[in-house]
């Protein structure tokens, strides 16, 4: 569905990715994981159109059959109306807009009339959202902007949904509960990529993993091996 | 008063950004000549504990003291004067100076004011500009930026930048040294040799070196104690081998395991 | 100073307060969404008049008409500007399109002085809109309420579009997180276009009303309602629309009063009162009275 | 550590200055002269509000205005004392007797326009980016109301006339030598330093210990001090002041000049000066025999635009040019005693 | 990229002074007005009428055997500094006399360069009274000075309109304003009228009303407003006023004679206004006749203003000088304009017989009654 094939990306003049290589088959849910400054938000950045490769191509197919297009030189708008959904790190909801207005915005390129049955939708999923569906976005607690992120991102129905680090600051109970809910978008039909700090919940979320380290892939394979292998763990805590 | 010995003393500090708690009941207590890691997820409020330090922030509540004076309500400035240098975790270089400039603007608060001097190119004034230069050259050495000295700052990668920033701030002749994040996006040898240069300034000059870091590699391997900073609570402290069997810390590192927690560890 | 002479010099605020926010809505939105200070702004309102003399009286086109195709040209003035001047610099530090938009004033007037002369050229509004109604002790014409009646349906509508819309949703996401947005699937280039052209449209409209209320125009007219409408948006908290439309009521009753309540004398002094007002405004409350707080962008 | 070329510059700068001046007073006609002083007036704008704008980032659209009060001040002040009845009839008692002669007098109205640029400077200077740049305006509008209403003083709109011709190509070499030496000197100094640190970075600039109130303050003195002797040197050279003449197109062409140059680069502001008041004046044969008036402005404004879309940082940028600094001097700190 | 500004800027320059000589040497004669910025609605016109007296001039074969006249237009920008300059480009030009400016506040930095060469200089529309005694002998006004404008309207005002009680309205920003209330309200006062209200605006104030309210609340209430302002305000004043069912008088000097007041109020509402001026508006002398045919032909329109005339005699009245003194040098002409009596402007006859040196001139009094213009009388100064 999504082939990252051997980008590299420069912020100013820093080399941040290098020959970086992902790829996402339909259905799947795929963990980024790595240490700070890594390179795991500027891959999504690269992925959705806001920076663009110098080197390498990505390479997307909206359906099973569907044909593959370019999308590294596209801007974000189009990409988006691809099916590719990216909800950014820090959630970015807009606090000043109310929290229908900002599912309202997740549908910007839709235009069919099934908008409002989407809203009911996940206004179900996140019954919070709806008692506070008028209210600033700026408003709402942490967790609820998660959700209202989410459920923004889901409002453009995305073939592909890109998640930065979705429990960032967030409490336990409503990490779960996120976590909870992108399964059953994942079992849905939705492609889930997603970039996670809390990499034991990542790895148990997804089926395959990419471990980064400072702009490269050094490790992918299948969740459940890369829970064993140690390197993982060195990743994160260190030591010798 | 307890605090009269230490080179810092933070008393319960706590910063509220409107409702939320970033950092809350934060007490650290650093001697001369140690070299501490603050450690944590994400969001856990280290950098906002560092602002605070530095004066950046003001904090809601609490009080810190350095060399047993009342800092808590000291601008950046001025906290600069008594002997705090600081680093940022996104390098704020002046970015059209050169590396040698950037250096020498730490100088500028040791070294005179005096207008008069400047214009009429006194022979003070020329003292002082060369004695700047003399001292940020050494300062420039000691970081291996010698052969990089007339660059601007924004043509450098971004490991040399990240050493011009530590170089700068050692410029300011701080008593403690804070150092957000000084690895971040280094490679393993660039992360390497900042381990070794961070040694040998420890080493050195007795400096007292408090410092944020997420690559657990440098902060295990440097630090002689750690804090780890969970939202915005202290989770622990302890040597790094106590942290790094601390099953909370590695709770909060990796996230919750609900089986087969013993296959991480 | 009776109640007649107090309730007369307010009406006298509150119209030329509604002439201001025309001008001061779009001046807004356009700092809301880009951060740029559009010195430019005022002189669409000269082009807005010079538009409605042209069509009124060389090709005769009946008034509505008329003021469909001037904010039509404002839109596109608006557009045009946008597009070869201020998307080049975006990114770009904030003070370049600052001084983009000073020269793009300047390039305005001094085109307007070579193309039209700079003699005041006289404008008639149908007779009609000139007849005098008298309420109480306080007596103002007809054009005075078509003028205070259009201002507050176009920023009715604008508050529609602003909070109703797509377009309008899209502005306001635009306006706070553009990366965000783009993500969304909003095509920022055209938002911000839509933004540069409403803008400009009222400002156009402002301009055609401005030449039938005061019956007169000239190149460098757009001068005085550019720099006034600016303070208005200031006080009110640039980049906030409701906050425009307060700013420039207080602006225009402020003016008004202070000519007309203090000793005549003190006339002389009332644009460096305003200007003092402004100073100690952004002092005291940087963001203006409703302007909302934008941080580092500032 | 630097070069000695700077030195050398200067040298050659104050040697072209004194053959300049002789020779071009000597030779050229008046229209010449004074298009050759109006430059220097322009360089000396230019590179002081590069110390304001450039140095320091603080976007002042207020430099009019600090002319306008040396300008008034130095006109004051040398005043010829015959004149002052019949011209001033309504000047405050003490200020009848005051008379200086053009030199101190320049000083006076460039250290009272610098006092209030001080006074000014307390109260705007914690506003950042175009919010300073509106309130230094609303300070230019404020200066130009009440240079119009103090009629005691300033005789209002019509302004002071009949002042003496002082100025000539040589006072204005002498102060043009003087503003970029000094300018010069600021910037490569510690104190010129840390005025570029806060323009990059306030808070790293704080953090080091740089006070941002000070260095910002004295980045804004220093301009001041020179647009008002850049005042006084104008008002005695079409020997006359008005409100009118310090206005927010004067303003505007200043800014021009310093963007055109580039922020913070002396080479650059006076690179761009000279080629502003040229341009102007080139433009006016064009003009004047095509009966298109204007068409200056508005070359002048299409040519800003393209600049600051293609070459946002101007001609060079931060930076002098290596020509004027010449190339470092490679010397390890071993023995650099 | 300097060089190539120096290259062009060399070429530009070069350009006036190759124009290439005619059989007999052309009399060079420089122009100074504000031809950008806030004065150009005022001194275009000024220009024009002294461009139409040149080509009228060499087309009847010049002056003094055949010489032709060479105007050199000089843009001031409404800006001092262009006004020094500009003055400085034209004495490097060798012009043996100057033209100009509608407001002293340029005469003033211009003017006295001319004197300092003696060469002498004809201000076109500047009528501050103090002008030549600032200047020097060098200056000649081709317009009556303010105190005689204002003298004349009020008198006219007092005496045929039986004026008692007046309402003052000044516009603050400018000089000749403010001069020509000053005059007003001395006349008035040594009439014996009394002032009720003194009001103030500023140039490019577009709304007056807060004065208008203020007006009409003064008690005791005013027979006339005296209103001090340029033509920009003229017709905004009038017309407002008038909206306001105000009826009273206004009264003015010659910033009213524009076809402003009639068209922005309209032709109902432009009543009862009374102005002194220039004697040219509805003037049926031959000369303004003549004058208005030339200029209509020339240009496609009416003259804009009474600065048009204005600007025509500047330069009529220098070539009558120098017919009469027989010579083109700069101290002939001076001589001979300071002679200068009973010249037959189009603004009315100029002679220079005060020891003030403003000329000794008649003042139309125009009254407009529903849009319609009418002299009612012509006022002349005592010769002091």
């Amino acid at each position: 569905m999504l082939s990252v094939e051997n980008i590299d990306v420069y912020r100013g003049r820093t080399h941040v990715l290098r020959q970086v290589d992902i790829h996402v088959k339909h259905g799947e849910i795929i963990a980024l994981i790595g240490a700070n400054g890594a390179g795991k938000t500027t891959t999504l950045r690269t992925i959705s159109g806001l920076l663009h490769p110098a080197k390498g191509k990505i390479l997307y197919a909206a359906g099973k059959g569907k044909r593959q297009i370019e999308i590294s030189s596209l801007p974000p708008e189009q990409i988006v109306s691809t099916g590719v959904s990216h909800c950014p790190e820090g959630r970015g909801v807009f606090s000043q807009l109310s929290v229908k207005e900002n599912l309202l915005v997740g549908a910007y390129l839709r235009k069919d009339n099934k908008i409002e049955q989407d809203i009911q939708s996940i206004y179900e999923m996140f019954p919070i959202l709806e008692e506070r569906s008028t209210q600033a976005a700026g408003n709402l607690s942490g967790g609820e902007q998660m959700m209202l992120a989410l459920g923004r991102s889901l409002m453009s129905r995305p073939k592909l949904l890109i998640l930065d680090e979705p429990s960032l600051g967030l409490a336990p109970l409503v990490i779960e509960t996120i976590f909870n809910k992108l399964k059953k978008i994942n079992t849905e039909g939705v492609t889930i990529l997603i970039v996670e700090q809390n990499a034991v919940m990542a790895l148990e979320l997804s089926h395959r993993a990419y471990v980064l380290e400072t702009g490269r892939v050094t490790l992918f394979g299948r969740s459940a091996d890369l829970t064993l292998n140690p390197e993982v763990q060195k990743a994160y805590l260190g030591g010798e | 008063m307890t605090h009269k010995k230490h080179l810092l003393h933070v008393v319960d500090l706590v910063k509220r950004f409107g409702g939320l708690v970033a950092v809350s009941d934060y007490s650290l207590t650093l001697e001369q000549g140690e070299l501490v890691g603050l450690i944590g997820p994400n969001g856990a409020g280290k950098t906002t504990v560092f602002n605070l330090l530095s004066g950046v922030l003001k904090s809601s509540s609490g009080n810190f003291f350095f060399n047993s004076q009342n800092i808590t309500k000291f601008s950046p400035a001025q906290t600069a004067r008594v002997g705090i240098a600081r680093t940022f975790q996104n390098i704020r270089l002046f970015e059209d100076l050169s590396v040698l400039d950037n250096i020498k603007v730490a100088f500028h608060m040791h070294h005179g004011k005096g207008f008069l001097n400047t214009i009429f190119h006194t022979k003070k004034f020329r003292q002082t500009e060369k004695e700047i230069t003399q001292k940020a050259m050494e300062f420039a050495e000691l970081m291996n930026l010698t052969e990089l000295i007339h660059e601007p700052a924004k043509k450098l990668p971004y490991g040399d930048q990240r050493r011009v920033e530590i170089a700068r701030a050692l410029a300011t002749n701080p008593k403690l040294l804070l150092l957000d994040e000084p690895a971040a996006g280094m490679n393993p040898q660039e992360t390497a040799e900042l381990m070794r240069t961070i040694k040998e300034i420890h080493a050195k000059q007795d400096m007292t070196i408090l410092i944020v870091e997420h690559d657990m590699r440098l902060v295990m391997n440097l630090c002689q104690r750690l804090q780890v900073l969970n939202q915005g609570q202290l989770l622990a402290q302890g040597t790094p081998e106590e942290i790094q069997n601390s099953p909370e810390v590695i709770k909060a590192y990796l996230g919750s395991p609900k089986e087969n927690p013993h296959a991480i560890c | 100073m009776d109640f007649g002479y107090i309730a007369q010099q307010l009406a006298n605020g509150l119209i030329l307060g509604s002439m201001y926010a025309l001008v001061a809505i779009g001046f807004s939105m356009i700092y809301g969404i880009v951060r740029l200070i559009n010195f430019a702004h005022g002189d669409i309102v000269m082009i807005g008049a010079f538009t409605t003399l042209v069509l009124m009286e060389t090709a005769g086109l009946p008034f509505p008409l008329v003021a469909f195709f001037v904010l039509l040209t404002g839109c596109g003035m608006g557009i045009l500007i946008e597009r070869i001047s201020f998307r080049p610099m975006r990114g770009a530090p904030q003070v370049t399109g600052f001084i983009a938009s000073l020269g793009i004033s300047i390039m305005l007037q001094n085109l307007g002085i070579l193309t039209l002369s700079a003699q005041p050229r006289n404008f008639s509004f149908p007779s009609y809109m000139q007849r005098i109604l008298n309420l109480g002790p306080v007596s103002f014409r007809v054009v005075d309420v078509v003028i205070i009646l259009t201002a507050f349906f176009l920023m009715v509508a604008l508050i529609f579009l602003v909070q109703k819309t797509k377009l309008g949703i899209a502005m306001r996401a635009t306006a706070e997180n553009i990366d965000v947005a783009r993500l969304m699937g909003i095509d920022i280039n055209k938002t911000i276009m839509a933004t540069f052209a409403i803008g400009s449209g009222l400002a156009a409209i402002a301009g055609l009303m401005w030449g039938g209320k005061f019956g007169q125009i000239d190149p460098l007219m757009g001068y005085v309602p550019g720099l006034k409408s600016f303070v208005a948006a200031v006080i009110g908290g640039v980049g906030s629309i409701p906050g425009a439309i307060l700013g420039a009521f207080i602006l225009g009753l402020s003016e008004v009063l202070f000519v007309g309540l203090l000793p005549p004398i003190y006339s002389s002094y009332r644009d460096a009162f305003v200007f003092g007002v402004l100073i100690i405004i952004l002092i005291a409350m940087p963001n203006g009275l409703l302007g909302k707080d934008i941080g580092d962008k500032a | 550590m630097e070069s000695n070329r700077p030195r050398y510059c200067l040298g050659l700068l104050i040697m072209f200055m004194v053959v300049f001046s002789l020779g071009i007073e000597r030779t050229a006609n008046d229209y010449i002269l004074a298009i050759v002083s109006f430059t220097g007036i322009n360089i000396i704008l230019a590179v002081s509000l590069n110390v304001t704008n450039g140095f320091a980032g603080l976007f002042s659209l207020g430099h009019p205005a600090f002319m306008a009060i040396g300008g008034y001040t130095t006109a004051l002040l040398t005043f010829s004392m015959e004149k002052k009845p019949l011209f001033l009839p309504d000047l405050p008692q003490w200020l009848i007797p005051v008379h200086l002669p053009f030199f101190p007098a320049l000083l006076v109205g460039g250290c009272f326009a610098a006092l209030v640029a001080q006074i000014v400077g307390i109260s705007v200077l914690r506003l950042k980016g175009h919010y300073l740049a509106v309130a230094t305006m609303g300070f230019l509008i404020i200066v130009q109301v009440l240079l119009n209403n103090a009629n005691s003083i300033t005789r209002g709109p019509l302004g002071l006339n009949g002042l003496e011709e002082f100025t000539n190509v040589s006072w204005v070499a002498g102060w043009v030598v003087v503003t970029i030496y000094t300018c010069w000197k600021i910037k490569f100094s510690s104190l010129g330093r840390s005025m570029l640190a806060v323009k990059e970075d306030s808070m790293a600039a704080n953090s080091l210990g740089v006070d941002l109130f000070y260095t910002r303050n004295f980045a804004l003195t220093v301009g001041a001090f020179f647009a008002g002797v850049a005042g006084g040197l104008w008002g005695h050279l079409i020997t006359a002041v008005t409100p009118g003449s310090f206005s927010l197109i004067m303003s505007f062409n200043i800014i021009v000049m310093v963007v055109v140059g580039g922020t913070g680069s002396i080479t650059g502001s006076v690179t761009a000066a000279i080629i502003f008041t040229l341009a102007i004046e080139c433009f006016r044969p064009l003009e004047e025999n095509f009966g298109i008036y204007g068409v200056g402005e508005i070359v002048i404004s299409l040519v800003l635009i393209l600049i600051l879309i293609f070459k946002p940082s101007g001609m060079f940028g931060t930076g002098e040019p290596k020509f004027v600094t010449g190339k470092y001097k490679q010397l390890s700190p071993t023995n650099g005693k | 990229m300097k060089k190539c500004f120096i290259t062009i800027g060399l070429f530009f320059m070069s350009l006036p002074l190759a124009t290439p000589c005619f059989s007999a040497e052309p009399i060079k004669i420089g122009a100074l007005y504000s031809l950008t910025g806030g004065m150009s609605s005022i001194d275009t016109p000024s220009l024009r009428g002294a461009e139409l007296a040149v080509k009228i001039i060499n087309k009847n074969g010049g002056l003094l055997d055949g010489r032709m006249i060479e105007l050199i237009s000089v843009d001031a920008k409404t800006d001092q500094k262009a006004a020094a300059i500009g003055a400085k480009k034209l004495l490097s030009n060798g012009v043996i006399a100057g033209i100009g400016h509608s407001d002293p506040s340029f005469v003033l930095p211009s003017a006295p360069l001319f004197q300092k060469k003696g060469i002498p200089f004809v201000t076109s529309g500047a009528t501050l009274p103090t002008l030549p005694m600032m200047i020097g002998d060098c200056l000649f006004m081709v317009p009556f000075g303010d105190d005689d404008q204002s003298f004349a309207i009020a008198d006219y005002s007092f005496k045929s309109l039986g004026v008692k009680n007046v309402a003052i309205w000044t516009d603050n920003s400018m000089d000749f304003t403010k001069t020509l209330s000053k005059f007003y309200k001395q006349r008035m006062t040594e009439l014996g009228a009394k002032i009720v209200l003194e009001d103030f605006f500023m140039m490019g104030d577009k709304d007056f009303s807060a004065q208008i309210a203020r007006l009409k609340n003064v008690s005791p209430q005013p027979d006339a407003v005296f209103i001090s302002s340029i033509p920009n305000e003229a017709g905004l004043t009038t017309k407002q006023l008038r909206e306001n069912g105000l009826t009273l008088p206004i009264v003015s000097g010659d910033g009213f004679d524009t076809e402003l007041i009639v068209t922005v109020p309209g032709k109902e509402l432009a009543n009862d206004v009374y102005f002194s001026t220039h004697t040219y508006r509805a003037d049926p002398r031959p000369e303004v006749i003549q004058f208005i045919a030339d200029y209509e032909k020339e240009y496609g329109v009416p003259p804009e203003n009474a600065f048009a005339p204005l600007g025509y005699d500047a330069i009529a009245l220098i070539a009558d000088a120098i017919t009469r003194a027989g010579s083109a040098t700069p101290k002939a002409l001076k001589e001979s304009l300071a002679k200068t009596m009973g010249f037959k402007a189009v603004t009315g006859e100029i002679s220079y017989t005060r020891p003030s040196r403003v000329p000794v001139k008649g003042v139309s009094i125009i009254s407009v009654k529903k849009g319609e213009y009418n002299v009612e009388e012509i006022w002349f100064p005592t010769t002091k």
